[in-house]
């Protein structure tokens, strides 16, 4: 969680963000809506995938956030293309690529990267190294110590940082956010943490030694973050109370609106395969929202992009907010 | 003995080959430790030890790259995808090294690629894939699709034991299927590669099918004796490549009407091919048009709802299957 | 107003869209200084400048991916492939990324994926691939093959203008053919994907064909007429997806003999789905068995003689359509 | 010439060569047949290919080389495999596996490094530096100094060498053939060249500026290795004409011997896409060369592969080990 909030914590509007599977966190920070989330994962008709996938699989470009896929790794050429076009249009907003350790042994990471370096890209390549990709440690993943030095092989600058510190991951981030937002091209930023629980829900990970997750645990970010803030003064009772009612409000509100939203319906089963034609905007120029345009709304929906927090429960996007400030 | 899962038929086949033969070992991710992402090798690295039951980085070029590189030298690789959706971030190995390598240089590459394929199990669009149609138009790899728990064991140790890359693909939603359990023969068999089977005789139409389909199509037929009293043969394929074309010469002379059932989406598909080759050798015996029961031309869906819609089953065969018999 | 060449009409639809809209533009390897291995490009760097016409490292998936996030950001980018075999390189960009894009998020991905294909130039093994099938079989991503140079410029404008990932394939023999030479209109004008075209209108029979095959469909369509006084129809189907069904649903419904002639590999081709879809919508149309004639199901040879055998031409389709004829 | 010449002195019988398209000196110097060559270029029915390729796509398992493929950076994941046979066999065998800057920046290079890392496979990786990847000249390609560093991204040793000096490269490629030997696991050695000629025949390659050739052009790796001997007394004139002779002599054979070789028959163009059944010999084993096994011959035509240079020619063979006690 400190890894892909602290990250997320640093950006700016304009700025884009192509999280992966790990990144709910990085969602939120960013505005990404509760409701969507949950309707993704009750696979309701009115999620962003209209019931097409279940996975955190979503985004949309208006409001930053690039939908992925399954297949990791190749998300890092998509960052690129988002990138190419910042660069292309003069804008000094950037792109952030998160990635685990498991994807920085693909080929799209290399490719990825490399294209990024060359082409000087406003990109921050984020790798949550977690310990663990699946069940293979990162022992049987790669033969180096951090993968941080992975950013030698394309010349950009890259350091490691306890991805369980969030001020520590912001700190190390805003370097490099810097380093991209002033057009020296990529940068990467490593953050050790640890994948405590399972990969999914189905995996017990009883592959992971006992001691070794007991160390990590005693590692919490968010105890420690908590810690911080109590010690601070900052934190109170009260204020840990008040924040704790507003999480789960937000949550049952989530839970409770993707509960009463429909299935998507059968008979849709082969529809919107194709977009339809007509002018497209260039995503964050002024007036890309302007109806005329195929990619201004949903057009399987003729309804707005619905992966963002509305009023209805604009609360989380003032909780990251407060989150933000301290 | 007892009767066992088309997923242990598996795990059998593989533990059997890597006994009998020294070159045979297994590749992948989590395929040691974790057993396979659906525990279908699990006591394989236990066994067999870590270099013959390999856990890779995440990287499908090199798994199966590296599959290529071993078979070459004389080995027999078995480069397990953890979803066969991710062959697609190996498909230059496949289709441009493994399949042409005898061709050009006259070295055979005896390998298999096999991993955990099709829909039915809420898998959403990038854990469902039937990926049989890309590699059924590749010359040089062949394909195979068992549908029972015999086949499953029976070509696996066939496609390890070929001299060619082999494409093996095993249907998840069949792996834990309690119907498919069986007392498999203790002595060492094959199921030759090539070879289609009649599940079901019949003389008044014929479904051409293979893998989780053909229990649908069984379904269907059984349907339709009772209610529309109609004989159904049933033609497991389950292999691609080769096709068996005199088996499916001889069941279409016999009941000049052929339905064509598949979980893969429709346009361009392996049904498409069938139909084309009835078209051109057996047009005289043909009662009636070739139809054909597949997936719409969308990618595979999450939702329940969107899935039922989206895969077919026995009920859309029996609507087809009717239409025809109607002609 | 000069002739120009196949080669040139596509250079001409690439330069005239992107001064249109500024939003295209190309990337690939060796696309910029070079112009591209055949020279397609010459000049639109010197017109558009370096980050516009963008020379990429070797880096398939690198190149077809940053297309994929330029066109989701509402950018219309052209990514080149230096010889279309390599394609298989990227392949999972196209099929996860590109083509399911739009589907499951509304977000269109406007991208023209284009470079030379077909043989018959001694291109070998890797230098002669005819990728229509795969992505024919992949929902979400349109096809289109230009056989003339009217239709090269026009069918490019309009895969740039489309608002779906578009496989463009030209195809390099056709490139300098002098007499492929033709004036083009001076005014804008797009070739709508998804239109069929009767390049020769007959009787007795319809030859679907695409791409290179066109000629060599016309030109024994020719000698059919001066030898067998036969009266044979050449659809040239321009878009494999979207198909037009409709033209190809007239056009047999006349005739009732169909041949269907491709370059690619016979089994699993583009031709055995219109094989079925035949077989399935106009059986009783139908006066014969549906002949397909295409490559042998082998890889792609180098030598002269090899080339010569696998490739279809006039003279092996004169063989066909004749068995055909007297059916 | 000086890197494939120089890296591929170092190896011994049993070593195997994964070489791409720059390295017929590789496929020479150990023992490539100049025949077969001729034949492959000329398209013979009796070429390695049997005509069905006409490039450098050429070897055989028995003779250590690995036919390639034109798809730059594919052939490195297989010569992974080839690799990890030999540690599977306990062998003290190596691979060498060469390839250009361009292929560096390809997915499968990155994926086959890091394997053959984490594998410690016996491999050296040579990267043959020349400079341009086609027109595409290495700052757009990488914007790194040496690709040397690209190991540093996977744990293993790297050097970068003057790739037109024999000696150095065989100096440096043989620390790195003794690290792979020694099962310590891969190295990379980056030989820096430079393509004099175009990328091929029709390519005259006039993007590249003049002085850059001509500065290469001086460092013509044959006359520096020329001048060497000559200085050493090695080389005397007898000596050079006598080479000379020899080297026209079997170049003449080559011709035309491929000249007089048949075009093959255009009735087999649906041949020889699946191989037969029955047993395989692992290469490299004693006895592998039995005729029972399937890959003891070439079944496609029920002789021995023919890619090495046998009796009638073995004078290249010769020549090779000349050069090599030099
Ligand atoms: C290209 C590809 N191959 C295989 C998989 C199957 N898979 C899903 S998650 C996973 C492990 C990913 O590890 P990592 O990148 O470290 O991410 P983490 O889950 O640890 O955050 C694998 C192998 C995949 N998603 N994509
Ligand atoms: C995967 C792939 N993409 C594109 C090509 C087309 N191509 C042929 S050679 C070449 C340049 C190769 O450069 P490099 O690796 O430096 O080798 P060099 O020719 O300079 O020795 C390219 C892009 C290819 N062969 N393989
Ligand atoms: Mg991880
Ligand atoms: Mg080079």
């Amino acid at each position: 969680e400190a890894a892909t909030i602290g990250a997320a914590m640093t950006l700016r509007d304009g700025d884009i963000i192509v999280p992966q599977h790990r990144d709910l966190g990085m969602h939120l920070t960013r505005g990404g809506s509760p409701r969507a989330v949950m309707c993704q994962w009750m696979a309701r008709g009115n999620s962003p995938t209209l019931g097409r996938d279940g996975t955190l699989h979503i985004g949309d470009m208006h409001h930053g956030i690039v939908p992925s896929i399954s297949m990791l790794g190749e998300s890092l050429p998509v960052a690129c293309g988002v990138a190419l076009t910042m660069k292309m249009r003069k804008r000094d907003t950037i792109v952030m690529a998160p990635c685990g350790d498991g994807a920085t042994n693909t080929g799209p990471f290399h490719e990825g990267l490399n294209f990024a370096s060359v082409q000087k890209l406003p990109i921050v390549f984020i790798v949550e190294n977690n310990g663990y990709a699946y069940s293979t440690p990162t022992y049987k993943q790669f033969a180096i110590e951090n993968l941080s030095d992975r950013a030698k092989a394309y010349g950009m600058p890259g350091e490691h940082v306890d991805g369980n510190d969030v001020l520590k991951v912001m700190d190390a981030v805003e370097r490099a956010v810097e380093h991209a937002r002033s057009g020296k091209g990529p940068a990467l930023v490593e953050c050790k943490t640890f994948r405590v629980r399972g990969h999914s829900e189905a995996d017990k990970a009883d592959y992971v030694p006992p001691e070794l997750r007991e160390e990590w645990l005693r590692k919490d970010p968010i105890k420690r973050f908590e810690a911080y803030l109590v010690e601070k003064g900052i934190l109170t009772d009260a204020v840990k109370a008040e924040i704790e009612a507003k999480v789960k409000a937000v949550v049952d509100d989530a839970v409770s609106f993707a509960e009463q939203s429909p299935a998507p319906d059968g008979a849709t089963v082969a529809d919107y395969v194709y977009a339809p034609g007509g002018p497209i905007a260039i995503i964050g120029e002024p007036g890309a929202t302007d109806p005329r345009y195929v990619n201004a709304l949903d057009t399987r929906t003729g309804k707005p992009f619905n992966t963002v927090a509305d009023d209805a429960e604009s609360i989380t996007h003032f909780e990251a907010q407060e989150v933000g400030k301290r | 003995m007892t009767a066992i899962t088309y997923l242990e038929a598996i795990g059998q086949a593989m533990r059997e080959e890597m006994r009998r033969d020294e070159s045979v070992f297994l590749l992948g991710e989590d395929v040691g430790t974790y057993g396979g992402a659906f525990k279908v090798n699990v006591g394989l690295l236990e066994e067999f030890g870590a270099e013959r039951v390999i856990d890779t980085p995440m990287a499908e070029a090199a798994i199966i790259g590296s599959a290529v590189g071993a078979a070459i030298m004389g080995m027999r690789p078995i480069a397990e995808m953890q979803f066969i959706d991710f062959i697609t971030c190996g498909f230059d190995q496949i289709v441009n090294m493994a399949s042409k390598f005898y061709w050009r240089s006259g070295i055979p590459a005896p390998m298999v690629i096999r991993g955990p394929s099709g829909g039915g199990v809420k898998g959403g669009p990038f854990h469902s894939l039937s990926p049989e149609a890309w590699f059924f138009h590749v010359p040089g790899i062949k394909v195979v699709v068992p549908s029972t728990a015999y086949d499953a064991k029976g070509l696996l140790k066939a496609a390890i034991r070929d001299n060619n890359p082999v494409l093996y693909l095993e249907h998840k939603l069949l792996y834990r299927m309690p119907e498919l359990r069986e007392e498999l023969p203790s002595e060492d068999y094959v199921v030759p590669i090539g070879e289609a089977i009649i599940r079901r005789p019949g003389e008044d139409m014929t479904i051409l099918t293979y893998g989780a389909m053909v229990h649908q199509s069984l379904k269907a037929a059984r349907t339709l004796e009772e209610q529309d009293d109609m004989s159904v043969e049933v033609l497991d394929l389950r292999s691609l490549v080769p096709l068996d074309r005199e088996a499916i010469t001889e069941s279409v002379k016999r009941t000049n009407k052929v339905l064509i059932v598949h979980e893969d989406t429709l346009t361009g598909g392996v049904g498409a091919e069938l139909s084309a080759i009835l078209a051109e050798d057996l047009f005289e015996y043909l009662d009636g048009p070739i139809m054909r029961v597949a997936a719409p031309d969308a990618p595979f869906p999450y939702a329940p709802p969107l899935e039922e819609a989206f895969l077919p089953n026995a009920g859309k065969i029996l609507v087809a299957a009717r239409k025809l018999a109607a002609y």
